[in-house]
């Protein structure tokens, strides 16, 4: 998502919620909603991470004012 | 809530409720279903690694008496070009069709290519061999490196790398690239002391659960489709095939039955839509089993990888910057675990200069699936031996510069996150102190190695239903597959809030119409995820069994307590009563008590590992024996610890096979020569030593008893460990797994 | 149609008879005829044991014995290694040792464990290793096993 | 699986009636552990599947230490092993009988049923062949004997005629200052199929210092289990020495003509056969030593 930004591996924006967050993200670099949301859901297949923490993979998911989020590809994983 | 308290019943040793079933032959896997009128699938599969289908002509088939139905993907719905997220991972739903049976292109030898059903599985293995197939041969495409050619065949016409969303213009075997940026790694380089750079090539190694996967299917007249199976989520088989079939969910039903080892390869389906199809087509019930064979050249391993770390560090072994590229096969189709491997490869320590580029690539061999901690054992077989290497000419004992590099609360991870407490320190020095490490160790040929892995462990969503008996037990609903001893450890849990013993609860894995929905048993979440919701679930039980006995003594619900197994009141009226005696009065105090739990949670702490092993190398034949293996792992809290220590011996025990021996073998046609467990040569116990599993409890913050996820993580050391003792052995880097015999003797000059 | 042939065999003490073609093996007898299903198909070709049963006092793999070679023959499986009040000692010492994860191997473990100290009530730790070598197991990593079968050795 | 037949002989006479009237797809039956698999996968076509086992000179176990050892075509391994008489006379046999399969199989697999499968790396062959077994064969026109070495003709072929069956196996009494030893390299420690198999048998004069004769046999590197012919000559009146126990070991690599494949590339299985044949002959010379 580097190119999209200009390069900046951190960018900071507003936003209560992590759709909020897209959207201005959206608003400051074109292109990037395409890339995480289809519809009106979180696309498949991207994590969300809020200050370190995997959340439940929602664009609903509340954010602190001062969090620190991670766009990541989703992980799966098996046990016995 | 997270200090490392002393619990009554977490952290005990109970005989696991599903004991007895399974130690008398009685508990019921998928393939002991039985079912009036049954009829028996078997599968035609592609002998070919890439080819063209021009015709299929099952007529032949047909006409064999005791044949009863004959499928192919012509009866599968059409599938779009569409992404589907199906509870653990997007999928791309024409591959997940396409990957069920083969429809313009078989992609790998083992191919699913039509069905049959027939009234014993003899005659429909011989109907099998009477479908007549046309294809056009392909040359196939069998290695990571050769499919990134520019020039190499295309697997699929369509498939352009993308990029987090970009998409190239050209048609290409790579369907994906990551990249993963922190700090300044030029910058970091060039203060490094020491640079070191190595390659490393892994091969397709297989899950090797002893149960072939297994599948009956009854389609009623009304739609209603039933499906007995074993799988590691009943639910994600209820969603695949709904999806496969475009069936909707509320006429599908999923009967877990038990299940016989699954390691992540028991998560995609396979023949669970060919039975439906069967059932629906001959308006029979019908079991459609796998032989071994089929197995391994059927349904997913995990990947062969290419993979070369650079590492640097200063004089004081502080690592100054990190790079790691990683191909790795996707097989067939794209979804590689490339994601995980390169956000784990460095996880261990804390590194400011790092950059990590993965790459996922489409080959000729069956699409891979998860295979516990997907991708991390690739990549820490890397970053591990060159940390290795790094410490042995800086002189700095391999576990110190572990320690000097830690990663630790606060840290930041290479692909952004920041660690939350974790307990990665606390196994190296568990490692550091524990008398295997201090033992000497030089006699001749005799090595010993160590390394240390990461795994994330994941949350996602779990539903826990508890019923209360009179007798003061509880019966415990799920719909995690227990594979391990999970009914116990979730049991466990819910008889730690409740304050009864472990056997009080008869824990229940049912289908998919009588509980809440719940993810795979996968990703280490079960006794994490599961558990908590059996906590929930617990609580809820609590507090309205609390309401009964306040209506019981006829007080306010805030002047009734719980504590050690007894409701009493405070404030006034000396009442109490035991939890047992309350269950005794749920009638009179209205009605029976339920109790529901259902969680999503975020908080599943990472977990680390650290091993030691010995080896001593027969120079002459340049087989490996173990000698001595010790597996250090940080659980947050063991529920149940032998059953922890059983999860670290044996992925540990997978990680030796996969140093060792395993290996998915191909010829130039893109055959699997070694598709049996005769050459597919899983560790027996004659080859191994015990394993001694030593469990280190940082309690996880975000688990009320402070869980972490085991059972992914002890498979991601053993490779490099073992790599880091051969050398200490026999002075040489072993750079390609498996490290058999036969490579063994090519590195060390001896043929 | 296959032919099938008419068997009379012994099983768990029981005199059974069954029909079955010639290319059945016991295993299959066993679990589709006879719906015991205790004993396991992991590889049918005697490589991983989970179908271990004794067959006239020896330990086979059921997959590699023909139903029909069972005619007049003594089969021991799975089924038949409880009492009907209380578990054989090696089951026993099995779940206290949990020496088991999915469980799927364990029938043949414990057959093939109950063969062993039959004939070799006190096995070291390589006789126990070397015995079970045919038994696959790919959960437990061996090490509860094999103190599995070293502690119901020391009880029997 | 394929169809085929089942029958049950009682006499060595009924099952060579029946392998003539059978004809090419009728296959003699005892241990099944490798015939039932190659029905099954469909390696072999079997229309008839006649079991000797309860024919009772195929059950023979006879051992007498001035004639030698009669080993039914049908004894599994387990009973062999459990002889001490037979372990102690044919220790590069038991070695064999011990590492085919696992338990489970050495309850059904026996020496004979090795031996007629054929396969270049069956363990029992090279033992055979060193111990200087013979083959008993029974046929439409009697009864024939072989040489061990001369059994196979090629991998799953034999020199059995139309309607021959094998009978039994005699290996001569030991010589005094004798054994034999017998080790294969598979990349785990049980349940594979050998890489590479040597055997060797060895007679030592009183002092145990000069090696009166020797026979080396090769497994798995070639199309047949070897008689390494020139390796053992070449050991006849030689002090035991390494010098020399190498120079038989390089004869013995210089007929070997391996392949590559699954279990093992042809540079690897020409390295193990210098190296197994080293360690077969000190086995069989320290085994000697070792005894009283």
């Amino acid at each position: 998502m580097r190119n999209l930004t200009g390069g900046e591996e951190s960018v900071t924006v507003p936003g209560a919620t992590v759709r909020e967050v897209i959207d201005n993200l959206e608003n400051r670099y074109p292109g990037m909603k395409a890339r995480l949301r289809e519809g009106d859901r979180l696309k498949p297949g991207v994590a969300v991470y809020i200050n370190g923490l995997l959340t439940r993979g929602s664009i609903l998911e509340r954010v602190d004012a001062d969090a620190e989020i991670h766009f990541l590809p989703a992980i799966s994983g098996g046990t016995t | 809530m997270t200090e490392n308290k002393e619990y009554k019943v977490v952290g005990t040793r109970p005989i696991r409720h599903d004991g007895v079933d399974k130690v008398t032959g009685r508990a019921l896997y998928g393939a002991d279903f039985q079912i009036a009128g049954l009829l028996h699938g078997r599968v035609l599969r592609s002998p070919h690694a890439h080819a063209r289908i021009l015709s299929i002509d099952t007529s032949r088939a047909e006409a064999l008496p005791g044949v009863k139905g004959v499928v192919t993907a012509a009866d599968l719905p059409t599938a779009e070009d569409r992404i589907a997220d199906l509870g653990e991972g997007a999928v791309n739903l024409k591959y997940l069709c396409d990957n069920i049976f083969a429809s313009d292109k078989a992609l790998y030898k083992g191919h699913a290519v039509a069905a049959v059903a027939a009234t014993n599985p003899h005659i429909a293995e011989e109907a099998c061999t009477l479908i007549d197939v046309e294809y056009e041969v392909l040359p196939p495409v069998l290695e990571v490196r050769q499919a990134m050619e520019p020039d190499a065949p295309l697997l699929h016409e369509n498939i352009k790398t993308t990029s987090m969303g970009e998409t190239a213009e050209e048609p290409s075997n790579v369907a994906s690239h990551i990249q993963h940026k922190l700090g300044d790694p030029e910058k970091g380089f060039a203060e490094a002391d020491i640079v070191i750079e190595r390659d490393f090539v892994t091969g397709t190694v297989h899950q090797g659960y002893i149960e072939p996967h297994n599948a009956t299917a009854h389609f009623n007249q009304d739609g209603q489709l039933t499906i007995w199976c074993s799988t590691q989520g009943a639910f994600t088989v209820r969603e695949q095939v709904a999806e496969i079939l475009q069936h909707p969910i509320s006429k599908i039903k999923v009967v877990p039955m038990e299940i016989g080892g699954g390691f992540g390869g028991k998560i995609s389906v396979y023949i669970k839509p060919v039975a439906a199809l069967l059932a629906k087509k001959t308006g029979k019930p019908v079991k459609v089993l796998m032989s071994r064979t089929d197995v391994f050249e059927g349904t997913g391993p995990t990947p062969a990888s290419y993979i070369r770390v650079k590492m640097g560090a200063t004089k004081a072994g502080k690592i100054t910057a990190a790079e790691a590229y990683l191909a790795f096969e996707a097989g067939a189709y794209p979804g590689s675990p490339v994601g995980p491997g390169a956000m784990c490869i460095f996880a261990p320590y804390n590194i400011e200069n790092v950059i990590i580029d993965g790459y996922d690539v489409v080959v000729n061999k069956p699409k891979t699936a998860p295979y516990r901690a997907p991708g991390a054992p690739n990549a820490a077989f890397g970053s591990e031996t060159v940390l290795d290497e790094i410490a042995e000419e800086l002189g700095i004992d391999p576990l110190e510069i572990r320690l000097i590099n830690a990663a630790k609360e606060g840290d930041r991870r290479a692909d952004g996150p920041i660690h939350p407490r974790i307990g990665f320190i606390e196994t190296v020095e568990a490692a550091k102190s524990h008398p295997h490490y201090t033992a000497p160790n030089g006699k001749k040929h005799h090595g010993r190695g160590i390394a240390s892995g990461y795994w994330f462990n994941i949350g996602l969503e779990s539903s826990v239903t508890i019923n209360v008996n009179a007798d003061g037990t509880i019966n415990l609903i799920e719909g995690s597959t227990d594979i391990g001893g999970t009914r116990s450890s979730i049991a466990m849990q819910a008889a730690e809030v409740l304050d009864i013993p472990a056997e009080s609860v008869n824990p229940s894995v049912v289908d998919t119409n009588s509980v809440g929905y719940t993810a795979v048993t996968g990703g280490s979440r079960t006794t994490y995820a599961t558990g908590y919701a059996a906590y929930e679930a617990a609580q809820d039980v609590k507090r309205k069994m609390i309401e009964r006995a306040a209506k019981l003594w006829e007080v306010d619900e805030s002047n009734v307590q719980f504590a050690d197994g007894v409701f009493s009141s405070i404030n006034g009226k000396e009442e109490q009563i035991s939890f047992r005696d309350l269950c005794g009065r749920l009638g009179e105090t209205g009605g029976p008590v339920v109790g529901s739990g259902t969680v999503n949670p975020g908080g599943a702490g990472g977990a680390y590992a650290t091993h030691i092993v010995d080896v001593v190398v027969d120079e002459e034949t340049g087989k490996v024996e173990v000698l001595r293996y010790t597996a250090v792992q940080d659980a947050g809290k063991a529920i149940h610890p032998s059953y922890v220590e059983g999860q670290i011996q044996g992925g540990a025990v997978q990680g030796i096979g996969w140093a060792l021996n395993e290996e998915y073998i191909y010829n130039d046609e893109g055959e699997m020569t070694n598709a049996s467990f005769l050459d597919y040569r899983m560790p027996t116990c004659l080859d191994l030593p015990m394993i001694d599993a030593v469990i280190v409890e940082v309690p996880n913050p975000g688990h009320p008893y402070g869980v972490r996820g085991v059972g992914e993580v002890p498979i991601v050391p053993p490779m490099a460990a073992i790599a880091n003792a051969i050398y200490d052995a026999i002075g040489i880097r072993m750079t390609e797994l498996p490290m058999s015999p036969n490579r063994l003797l090519k590195a060390m000059g001896k043929i | 149609m296959a032919r099938k042939s008419h068997v009379q065999t012994t099983i768990n003490g029981e005199t059974v008879e069954f029909l079955c073609e010639s290319r059945q093996s016991l295993l299959e007898v066993l679990r589709d005829e006879l719906h015991l299903t205790g004993a396991k198909e992991g590889c049918n070709n005697g490589n991983c044991g989970a179908c271990s049963v004794i067959l006239d006092g020896r330990l086979v793999n059921s997959c590699l014995v023909l139903g029909v070679e069972t005619e007049g023959k003594s089969v021991e499986t799975i089924e038949g290694v409880a009492e009907p009040d209380k578990l054989h000692p090696i089951q026993d010492a099995f779940l206290e040792n949990a020496a088991l994860q999915c469980g799927i191997c364990t029938p043949g473990f414990i057959m093939s464990t109950k063969a062993l100290l039959d004939q070799n009530p006190n096995p070291t730790e390589h006789e126990i290793r070397y015995w079970l070598a045919g038994n696959l197991c790919r959960c437990t990593g061996y090490d509860k096993i094999v103190r599995a079968v070293q502690d119901a050795a020391e009880s029997m | 699986m394929q169809d085929f037949g089942y029958i049950a002989a009682k006499t060595v006479s009924e099952a060579v009636a029946l392998l003539d009237e059978k004809g090419q797809t009728a296959r003699i039956l005892a241990g099944g552990t490798d015939l039932i698999v190659q029905v099954r996968e469909a390696r072999r076509d079997v229309d008839w599947m006649i079991d000797i086992k309860s024919i009772p000179e195929v059950n023979v176990l006879d051992y007498n230490a001035d004639t030698g050892l009669t080993l039914g075509a049908a004894v599994e391994c387990f009973k062999i092993y459990a002889v001490d008489e037979i372990c102690d006379a044919y220790p590069g046999l038991i070695d064999a009988t011990k590492i085919i399969g696992g338990t489970a199989i050495q309850g059904r697999a026996g020496v004979g049923g090795n031996l007629c499968n054929a396969s270049p790396a069956a363990d029992c062959i090279p033992p055979l062949i060193v111990l200087n077994a013979s083959c008993v064969i029974a046929g439409p026109n009697g009864e024939r004997e072989l040489p061990a070495e001369q059994f196979c003709t090629g991998p799953g072929q034999t020199a059995l005629e139309n309607g021959e069956m094998l009978v039994s196996l005699k290996i001569p009494a030991p010589a005094s200052n004798s054994s034999s030893f017998y080790l294969r390299f598979i990349p785990r420690n049980e349940m594979d199929i050998a890489v590479v198999g040597a055997g060797a048998s060895v007679t030592l004069d009183d002092a145990k210092q000069t090696i009166v004769s020797a026979r080396i046999a090769l497994g798995a590197v070639a199309p047949t289990p070897l008689f390494a012919e020139e390796a053992s000559a070449l050991l006849t009146g030689r002090e035991v020495s390494d010098a020399t126990i190498d120079e038989a070991a390089q004869a013995a690599q210089a007929i070997a003509r391996p392949i590559s494949d699954m279990r093992g590339t042809a540079e690897q299985r020409t390295h193990l056969v210098g190296v197994l044949t080293r360690r077969a002959l000190n086995g069989a010379i320290q085994r000697i030593r070792d005894a009283a």
